[in-house]
């Protein structure tokens, strides 16, 4: 298995009325080509961001980005357009991400214009309705708005307009989050269903964890722009290692009674990204905190094979598991 | 509910919206019918707008000249008509391009933010600060008169208001999601702005537009007086109402109907605009 | 907050040397000899070349430029009128107030005027009264200045002999103009705050306020008013610009002696340092009516208040870690 | 009733309350620029200072000479004049006037270029004041009408040590001369109020307090007269006076002007250089419908360059009259029997504007097409100097109320820019010297009186209307009389 | 049944709109125990807002109508009452949490002035007083009571949420509804918010309507729930009813849709189609078009809902549910 995409040290900040921002704060991680990688953390702590510098829907302040192996940091113009066919993005709200005056068929034909991908009309109408096809919506709605729709069509539109040009690598940012259960699986199953197809690789971006430990290989869980454990999914939610981890798999609310579960409840709220506080970003909440977290920023290392890890603290914390 | 949305593009969609809207159609039916008034005013009207009748000056409104005639006798009526044609066309093209001049700079400015906002809307705020009538004077002087360097005139006062209304709208369409769709896409600047922003940013332009044409009309009848407009005895709504005013106490009728006529218009471009903003965005029903 | 008010003060200096530039480059191609207007149409010729001279209009455009800015910067000095020979901040002083003063009597008439019916409009949504209100706005906004106050001055002067037909010498001298002035901003403020008010009225905390069992009259004018008068706020600030620039008409047809008829005389006159001085005072004025509005969003929304709020703390830490 | 004693304070009835009416309000067009007295004399300054300032004489309303602060005059020569100044005259500041301040005046009058034209004949290096009471003028030629010049309302005494002390400037706003009132304030755009001058070295009639109020709205002056708003209106529209006539209160008083209104012609321009193409227009206007339509009866339909009222005029000038057929003619013969295209050009006076569409219509009776140009003022002023104008509009005021002004009109090289037209013909520019060097009021009469018809058949102005000044007055005012120049004197008005 | 605090009884709520009449809550029938919690599930547009609506008497009117039905209140019927007295019971007996902590709260208004409004509003206490209980309201969800005079906009999300419930709470209600609190919150903010409305419920010993799509969070704080669709209760039980022997087959597709954390399942087994159109719904069981036991009669007859147990009820023909007579 080769790897796809590889990001390293990547860092982004906001200027900001009142300071600099870190929304993504050196993140290092890699994605095998036909793999998924799950991004999970809370609202804000910079997920969106990362995969729009993947992306580059956002220039990056800091850090490098590879695409099979080629830097792409800085691309111009015309080589940024020749990425952006490899690489899509499927974005959280199938409402706002939809042009609200334009109707299906335009939403998806849409890429094939701007990439002249066919020279007749009809070849491009044709391909829109494969592709409609593909993802499961019914030709009649070509004329629809997407306000007509419900969301889970409307997601679906957000998905064959990201599978117009052929990519490679889909960003999914929150696919499924605004969308009822009983949509969201059908969602869900249809993603997995064109990666086998097509093999395709996705880097999916969730703060459900349930959801993301269904469809990736491996989790990155992220707090307040960093990483704090990266590992494969499975051994994730067998084996948590930072305190972060535990509390949010913790807190997870399961449709089960009679379960005993010992919840973790973390105290306040994640905090400012403005102007961080040196240190380990998530020592004010953490029930392990020590003096060392609020002055140093832990690295990310490798604990087990395939199991990265930020905390001072480990070794103390995690005596029955290490 | 769905068999009648099948084949039919999305302008087929704002016509079927706008007409169930009855207000508008009736202020699209009327301007209609004014346009027709413009277009073959000289079919249409009963007599010249340039017949003088000495003889009949001032006659009150009469079976012959239905809403009277003026200080040389000419028919008010047929001069109205005439009227329309300069009113409108100054009304429409005055604004239309101070919509799209402004309207574009505004969205350039929010678009790209940060230096070019600053440098465009403060240029924006230079603009405002003179004097309408002064920029018509040197306008004049540089351009000469006629009808097209009025529209200019009137054009270029307005590009300001414009400028800002796009601005704001821009700035809040910008942050919406299918704006980076649009860019993950590889849509060009140029498309996102004119294919996804504008089109979303539209409804306070047709607001605002709708309200700017009255002022045109008005504006234009200051401007003949500085030289730069339509020139006597071409007849334009705004200068047979000001040109009237003198009779005002004697003769009501001279300056009633014109002023009517305006705000006839005006009120029915701004039903049809508020209705057109609405059937604009799919997402409001009814 | 006194930082962005420092920050806007400065923003001001390249608009209004902007400003300058172009009413000198506008004054340059205007056609029009100031001398020879003022000497009449069968001067000597040797009488308007001394008299230009004496203007100093025989400078070069450049030289006449810098010396005015100069006269401002270093002594607040906007010339002498040509005409009066008066320095011409004493004659704008002595008129801006009158004007001023007409404008803002109209801004509170049409702000308390628009906002109330388009409270009503709002809250009656679809009524009669609302259609009623929403057609009388349409009519008002497209109601010709100069003809209204004539009509005013026949109906309430001639006929009913309640007011005044002109001049401005007590409080009931100013109630048709400053109502007729008003008219087509009442019109387009009540537009707006319809607009606003539904806007709000569907919102969640509108919700809020009534599951606690507050009544309708405390939900919309505590609740929902405040919300609503953002936007209402923002085109009452345009429109007191429009009001300010506005009252020409409104000026010359009661006989009220304000900037604005002062202006355009001196536009007539091609009194150019009147001209100047007055744009660039109503540059200034338009300037400072922006700032309010700006502090006075930030007094009525505690979230634009904070985002002006820089912590200076904060900002020594900016350093990438 | 004229108690002359008591006349300043007269009990206003209507009001409750025994309110003393000694105030009188003045409603004029617009606002004085200056009120230094050799300063601007544009109409609202005369009118304003003509209250405050006197000259050494002036004219009565039927324009006869009317000495004032020069008792009498005698002429030693024909070019030496000694006027004997008014003793124990002071200035509204306590001084008292002498000879040299007429010298200093006149020959600032003459320096700040308004009264240039008036007072050109005069040799300021010869003249002087030979005492404090005697005041020797020296001419540089012969000039018979020397004497209404100085009635011009910028030939007025100032009190020169106060200009010289305080600066050129001083008087413009701080105005100091021997009238019957002194400024009590000036608001700026607004009003102007005037206080009876106690010390006027003459008594008169006049109230207390004048308050001259600045209404541009023409409308509007006639309806605050109407009202009671105001006591005196200047300036009414034709349109109003019928109205005003049916109020018992208000009564309109109409003086016919020194003015008169023209359509001149570029003759620079090659059209007009023909003259055939200039009369064939003349003919083909018919002045007494566009003056009747145009003015609603007021003035009269132009019969000559000069207003009757002015010294000069002649019943006997022919004109040539309305004759479309001629005019056809003429088209024909000067080579535009296909018609010709031209324009009107006319700045922005209602009234003008008017004159301009009829005669366009006209015109086009025998196929010429003129367009209507419309300029503003300053503009139209410009492209008159620079002479870039076809057919235009304009009016002439004769404000000396003396036919010689003929020269600045029409000699080709009086060095003025009244020469509007442009128009350039020896046997005129001769007769014109001729009238001027003559003493013999005959002989000059007969002079102008050539001239008049000489212009006329030139036709390088067509004159289309004689002026009429308007003045609304409410009936309780006694002694109110427009004067032609505009320029009323309210030293005598007074309430019933 | 004197201890039931609230009863719905055949509840219809339509929406009338210029495209056609949603028939957003039909024949609706719920109760309430004194201290008891009730889950309201079901997916978007099922109705859920609407009913917790139409019993604080708010569903917006127009377009909105309460078109039959009772709901009886502590033996009263709120249908019948005036404006006035329902106004004097909103907030004081029954309050309401909305879901969006972002937007329920007014941004120009302190926080501690939103508390004391309706604490002013229905005791009979002065201002000062207002403020020092508001105060402690703000203490007792978790918030300092310095913060009193802060705005909402300097909260966050979990604050603002707090703060909601602080209003809610602050007249002591008889029953709270809460349309979807957590929804719009993170989990581990969630969970706070959770643990805190659990402990106040007891402390109150309020009555609670939770509304939510969330079956995780049902599971953790409900006695009973109910699931809606298309503004009909489809089964009603309780958790132990519905977690454990799920019987319609629409809770079973919810169930089966759910990831699930503890065991690795390859493919979700998610409900095939779509809610129905809320203009057009189906004449029978309105789930029928996506029901995979779907039977004949159940295009065609709308059932009542059955007891299967003394707890448990389902609307489903599987369960011998029958024919809803004389509807119609
Ligand atoms: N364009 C921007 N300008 C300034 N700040 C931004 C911008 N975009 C994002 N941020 C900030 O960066 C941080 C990370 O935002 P991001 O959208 O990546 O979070 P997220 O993890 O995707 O959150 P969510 O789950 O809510 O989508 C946030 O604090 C956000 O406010
Ligand atoms: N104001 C309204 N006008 C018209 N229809 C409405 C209105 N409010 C709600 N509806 C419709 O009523 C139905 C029920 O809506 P409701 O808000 O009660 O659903 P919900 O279960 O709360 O959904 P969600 O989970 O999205 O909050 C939906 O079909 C909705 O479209
Ligand atoms: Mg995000
Ligand atoms: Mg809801
Ligand atoms: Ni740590």
């Amino acid at each position: 298995m080769s790897i796809l995409l590889e990001v390293k040290n990547l860092r982004k900040y906001f200027k900001t009325p009142k300071g600099m921002l870190h929304a993504v704060d050196g993140v290092n991680m890699q994605i095998e080509s036909g793999k998924t990688l799950g991004v999970v953390g809370e609202s804000g702590c910079g997920k969106s961001t990362l995969g729009r510098l993947v992306l580059h829907l956002l220039d990056s302040s800091d850090g490098e980005v590879y695409y099979q192996g080629n830097n792409i940091t800085h691309v111009n113009k015309k080589e940024l357009k020749e990425l952006r066919k490899n690489m899509q993005m499927i974005f959280q709200d199938p409402f706002s991400s939809l042009n609200p005056r334009k109707t299906v068929s335009q939403i998806i034909v849409e890429p094939l214009q701007i990439y002249k991908a066919y020279p007749s009309k009809k070849d491009m109408i044709k391909k829109v309705y494969e592709l409609m096809d593909t993802v499961g919506l019914a030709k009649r709605l070509e004329y629809s708005y997407p306000h007509e729709l419900d969301g889970g069509r409307r997601q679906r539109i957000g998905i064959a307009r990201a599978l117009a040009l052929n990519p490679e690598f889909i960003v999914c940012d929150e696919p499924v989050s605004a969308l009822d259960v009983s949509i969201q699986a059908q969602i869900l199953n249809l993603m997995q269903d064109l990666q086998l197809e097509r093999k395709l690789t996705y880097m999916f971006i969730s703060h459900d964890l349930s959801v993301v430990k269904h469809v990736s290989d491996n989790i990155c869980v992220m707090y307040l722009g960093t990483l704090v454990e990266s590992c494969a999914s499975k051994n994730l939610f067998k084996n948590p290692l930072h305190p972060y981890t535990k509390a949010l798999l913790s807190a997870i609310p399961v449709p089960k009674i009679n379960i005993e579960k010992k919840r973790i409840l973390l105290k306040g709220e994640i905090s400012s990204p403005i102007n961080p506080k040196p240190g380990c970003r998530f020592a004010p909440r953490c029930l392990y905190a020590k003096d060392i977290c609020t002055k140093k920023q832990p690295k990310l290392i490798e604990v087990e094979e395939n199991h990265f890890v930020a905390c001072h603290c480990l070794k103390e914390n995690n005596k029955e598991s290490m | 509910m769905n068999k009648n949305i099948r084949k039919k593009g999305p302008w087929r969609d704002v016509w079927r919206r706008l007409r169930k809207n009855k207000l508008a159609m009736f202020g699209l039916i009327v301007l209609i019918l004014l346009s027709f008034c413009a277009i073959f005013a000289n079919h249409i009207a009963p007599e010249g707008y340039d017949d003088q009748n000495l003889s009949r000056r001032f006659s009150f409104p009469n079976k012959e000249n239905l809403l009277g005639t003026d200080n040389f006798g000419r028919d008010i009526l047929s001069r109205m008509i005439y009227g329309s044609r300069v009113s409108l066309t100054v009304g429409f093209i005055a604004v239309g391009m101070a919509v799209v001049i402004g309207g574009g700079l505004g969205a350039v400015a929010a678009f790209y933010g940060n230096k070019v906002d600053n440098i465009i809307m403060r240029a924006m705020d230079i603009l405002l600060a003179i004097p309408g009538m002064l920029l018509a004077l040197s306008l004049a002087a540089a351009l000469g008169p006629g009808l097209n360097n009025m529209m200019i005139a009137i054009g270029v006062g307005n590009i300001p208001s414009y400028a800002r209304v796009v601005r704001a709208s821009v700035l809040t369409v910008k942050e919406q999601e299918y704006v980076e769709a649009a860019r993950s896409i590889g849509a060009s600047d140029f498309r996102i702005i004119f294919g996804h922003i504008i089109p979303n940013a539209m409804a306070p332009i047709i607001v605002q537009a709708t309200l700017g044409v009255a002022g045109a009309i008005l504006s234009a009848a200051a401007l003949s007086f500085l030289g730069l407009g339509i020139q006597p005895p071409y007849p334009e709504w705004g200068a047979m109402l000001s040109g009237a005013r003198q009779y005002i106490r004697d003769y009501w009728y001279m300056t009633t109907f014109p002023g009517l006529m305006i705000m006839i218009t005006i009120y029915c471009l701004n039903v049809l605009g508020d209705g057109l903003r609405d059937a604009l965005d799919p997402r409001l029903k009814n | 907050m006194y930082r962005y008010i420092f920050r806007r003060l400065l923003m001001m200096i390249p608009v209004l040397l902007g400003v300058l530039f172009i009413i000198f480059v506008i004054i340059e191609i205007t056609p029009g000899d100031p001398a020879q207007i003022m000497l009449g149409e069968s001067a000597r010729q040797e009488d308007v070349l001394k008299l230009r001279e004496e203007l100093g209009l025989n400078e070069p455009f450049i030289a006449r430029f810098f010396g005015y800015v100069k006269g401002i910067v270093t002594e607040l000095d906007l010339g002498i009128s040509y005409n009066t020979k008066r320095p011409v901040t004493e004659e704008i002083l002595k008129r801006f107030p009158t004007t001023a003063l007409l404008a803002a009597l109209s801004a509170v008439i049409s702000m308390f005027l628009g906002i109330f019916l388009g409270v009503i409009s709002a809250t009656k949504q679809y009524t009669t009264f609302d259609n009623l209100a929403t057609g009388i706005a349409l009519f008002g906004v497209s109601i010709p200045n100069f003809w209204q106050g004539l009509m005013s001055i026949i109906i309430f002067s001639i006929w009913l002999g309640w007011f005044p037909a002109s001049g401005s010498y007590g409080p009931e001298y100013w109630v048709l103009p400053a109502l007729t002035l008003g008219t087509s901003s009442t019109a387009t403020i009540m537009r707006i705050t319809r607009s606003s008010m539904l806007e709000v009225i569907r919102q969640d905390y509108i919700r809020t306020a009534r599951a606690k069992g507050q009544n309708e009259r405390v939900v919309i004018m505590k609740h929902a008013l405040i919300n609503a008068l953002i936007p209402v706020i923002t085109v009452g600030g345009l429109q007191f610009g429009v009001l300010l620039g506005g009252s020409v008409l409104v000026e010359s047809v009661f006989a009220i002696p304000g900037l604005g008829k002062y202006m355009i005389d001196a536009i007539k006159q091609r009194d150019f340092p009147v001209v100047q001085g007055g744009v660039l005072f109503l540059a200034i004025a338009f300037s400072f009516v922006n700032l309010l509005i700006d502090i006075l969003y930030s007094l009525i929304d505690p979230r634009i208040k904070a985002m002006y709020k820089v912590n200076k703390k904060k900002k020594k830490e900016v350093a990438y870690e | 009733g004229c108690s002359s004693s008591t006349n300043e304070v007269v009990k206003d009835g209507s009001s409750e309350g025994e309110k003393v009416k000694d105030t009188l309000i003045v409603a004029m067009a617009s606002e004085p620029s200056t009120l230094d007295g050799n300063g601007k004399d544009d109409n609202a300054s005369s009118q304003v200072k003509a209250q405050i300032y006197e000259g050494l004489v002036r004219q009565d309303p039927q324009m006869n000479i009317l000495p004032v602060l020069a008792e009498d005059w005698n002429f030693e020569n024909d070019t030496t004049i000694i006027f004997n100044i008014r003793k124990g005259v002071k200035f509204q500041n306590g001084n008292e006037l002498k000879a040299s301040d007429v010298k200093f005046s006149l020959k600032r009058a003459y320096d700040n270029g308004y009264a240039a034209a008036d007072l050109s004949p005069i040799d300021f290096e010869k003249s002087e004041a030979v005492d404090d009471y005697t005041y020797k003028m020296v001419l540089k030629h012969p000039y018979a009408p020397i004497i209404s010049k100085l009635a011009s309302s910028s030939a007025v005494i100032v009190p020169q040590k106060v200009v010289e002390e305080k600066g050129e400037d001083y008087l413009s706003t701080n105005p100091i001369g021997t009238g019957p009132y002194k400024l009590k304030e000036w608001a700026q755009g607004d009003r102007i109020e005037l206080v009876k001058n106690e010390e006027y070295w003459q008594e008169t009639k006049g109230v207390k307090n004048i308050v001259m109020r600045f209404i541009s709205e023409i409308a509007n002056r006639g309806i605050e007269v109407e009202i009671g708003g105001v006591d005196i209106a200047y300036q009414i529209s034709p349109n109003d006076i019928e109205r005003l006539n049916q109020n018992p209160d208000v009564e309109t008083i109409k003086t016919p002007s020194l003015s008169t209104t023209y359509i001149g012609f570029n003759c620079q321009k090659e059209t007009f250089k023909d003259k055939k193409v200039r009369q064939a227009i003349a003919y083909a206007l018919d002045i007494d419908a566009i003056a009747d339509t145009v003015y609603f009866g007021t003035g009269t339909p132009a019969k000559s360059v000069l207003a009757p009222t002015v010294w000069g005029f002649s019943e006997d000038v022919r004109t040539l009259g309305y004759d479309p057929e001629k005019a056809k003619i003429l088209l024909e013969e000067a080579g535009y029997s296909d018609g010709l295209d031209t324009a009107i050009w006319v700045s922005d006076s209602q009234q003008r504007i008017d004159i301009a569409e009829i005669a366009q219509n006209q015109l086009k009776d025998v196929g010429i097409n003129a367009e209507v140009k419309i300029l503003e003022w300053g503009t139209f002023l410009e492209k008159l100097k620079e002479k870039e104008l076809d057919i235009y509009l304009l009016g002439n005021s004769v404000t000396s109320g003396d036919g010689d002004e003929l020269y600045y009109q029409f000699h080709s090289e009086s060095g003025y820019s009244g020469n509007t037209a442009y128009y350039s013909n020896e046997e005129i520019d001769d007769l014109i010297e001729k009238s001027r060097l003559a003493i013999d009021p005959d002989e000059r009469a007969k002079y102008l009186e050539e001239i008049q018809n000489k212009v006329i058949e030139e036709a390088p102005w067509i004159p289309v209307w004689h002026g009429e000044i308007v003045t609304g007055v409410r009936s309780n005012i006694e002694g109110f009389e427009n004067y032609p120049n505009e320029n009323h004197k309210l030293s005598n008005v007074h309430f019933k | 049944m004197n201890d039931s605090i609230l009863k719905i009884n055949n509840l219809y709520i339509d929406y009338k709109t210029d495209d056609g009449v949603v028939e957003a809550v039909n024949d609706l029938n719920l109760s309430i125990k004194k201290g008891e919690t009730l889950g309201l599930v079901g997916e978007t547009g099922a109705g859920k807002t609407t009913t917790a609506l139409g019993i604080m008497r708010l569903v917006p009117d127009p377009p909105g109508e309460i078109t039959k039905g009772e709901i009886i209140f502590n033996g009263e019927n709120l249908l019948e009452k005036s404006k006035k007295e329902i106004s004097k019971i909103r907030g004081s007996k029954i309050s309401m949490i909305f879901q969006d902590p972002m937007t329920s709260l007014n941004p120009v208004i302190t926080v501690g002035d939103q508390i004391a409004e309706v604490i002013r509003l229905h005791e009979k206490i002065s201002k000062a007083q207002a403020h020092i209980k508001a105060k402690e309201m703000l203490e007792l969800v978790g918030i300092p009571g310095n913060r009193f005079s802060e705005y909402p906009n300097q909260f966050s999300g979990g604050m603002k949420q707090r703060v909601v419930i602080a209003i809610a709470l602050a007249c002591s209600p008889e029953l709270l509804i809460a349309d979807e609190p957590t929804t719009a919150l993170d989990v581990t903010i969630q969970a706070q918010v959770l643990d805190l409305m659990n402990n106040l419920k007891r402390d109150f010993k309020t009555s609670m309507i939770l509304i939510t799509h969330d079956l995780g969070v049902v599971a953790e704080i409900c006695d009973k729930v109910a699931i809606m669709y298309a503004g009909e209760i489809l089964e009603y039980g309780t958790l132990e009813d519905i977690f454990n022997n799920p019987s319609h087959p629409y809770t079973l597709g919810l169930l089966g849709s759910i990831p699930n954390l503890d065991e690795d399942v390859y493919r979700l087994k998610p409900i095939q189609g779509l809610t129905p159109d809320p203009f057009n719904l189906p004449n029978g069981c309105p789930f029928a078009p996506r029901c995979p036991q779907k039977r004949d009669e159940c295009d065609k007859n709308k059932f009542e809902l059955k007891a299967i147990n003394s707890t448990h009820k389902v609307r489903c023909i599987l369960f011998g549910s029958t024919k809803k007579g004389g509807q119609k």
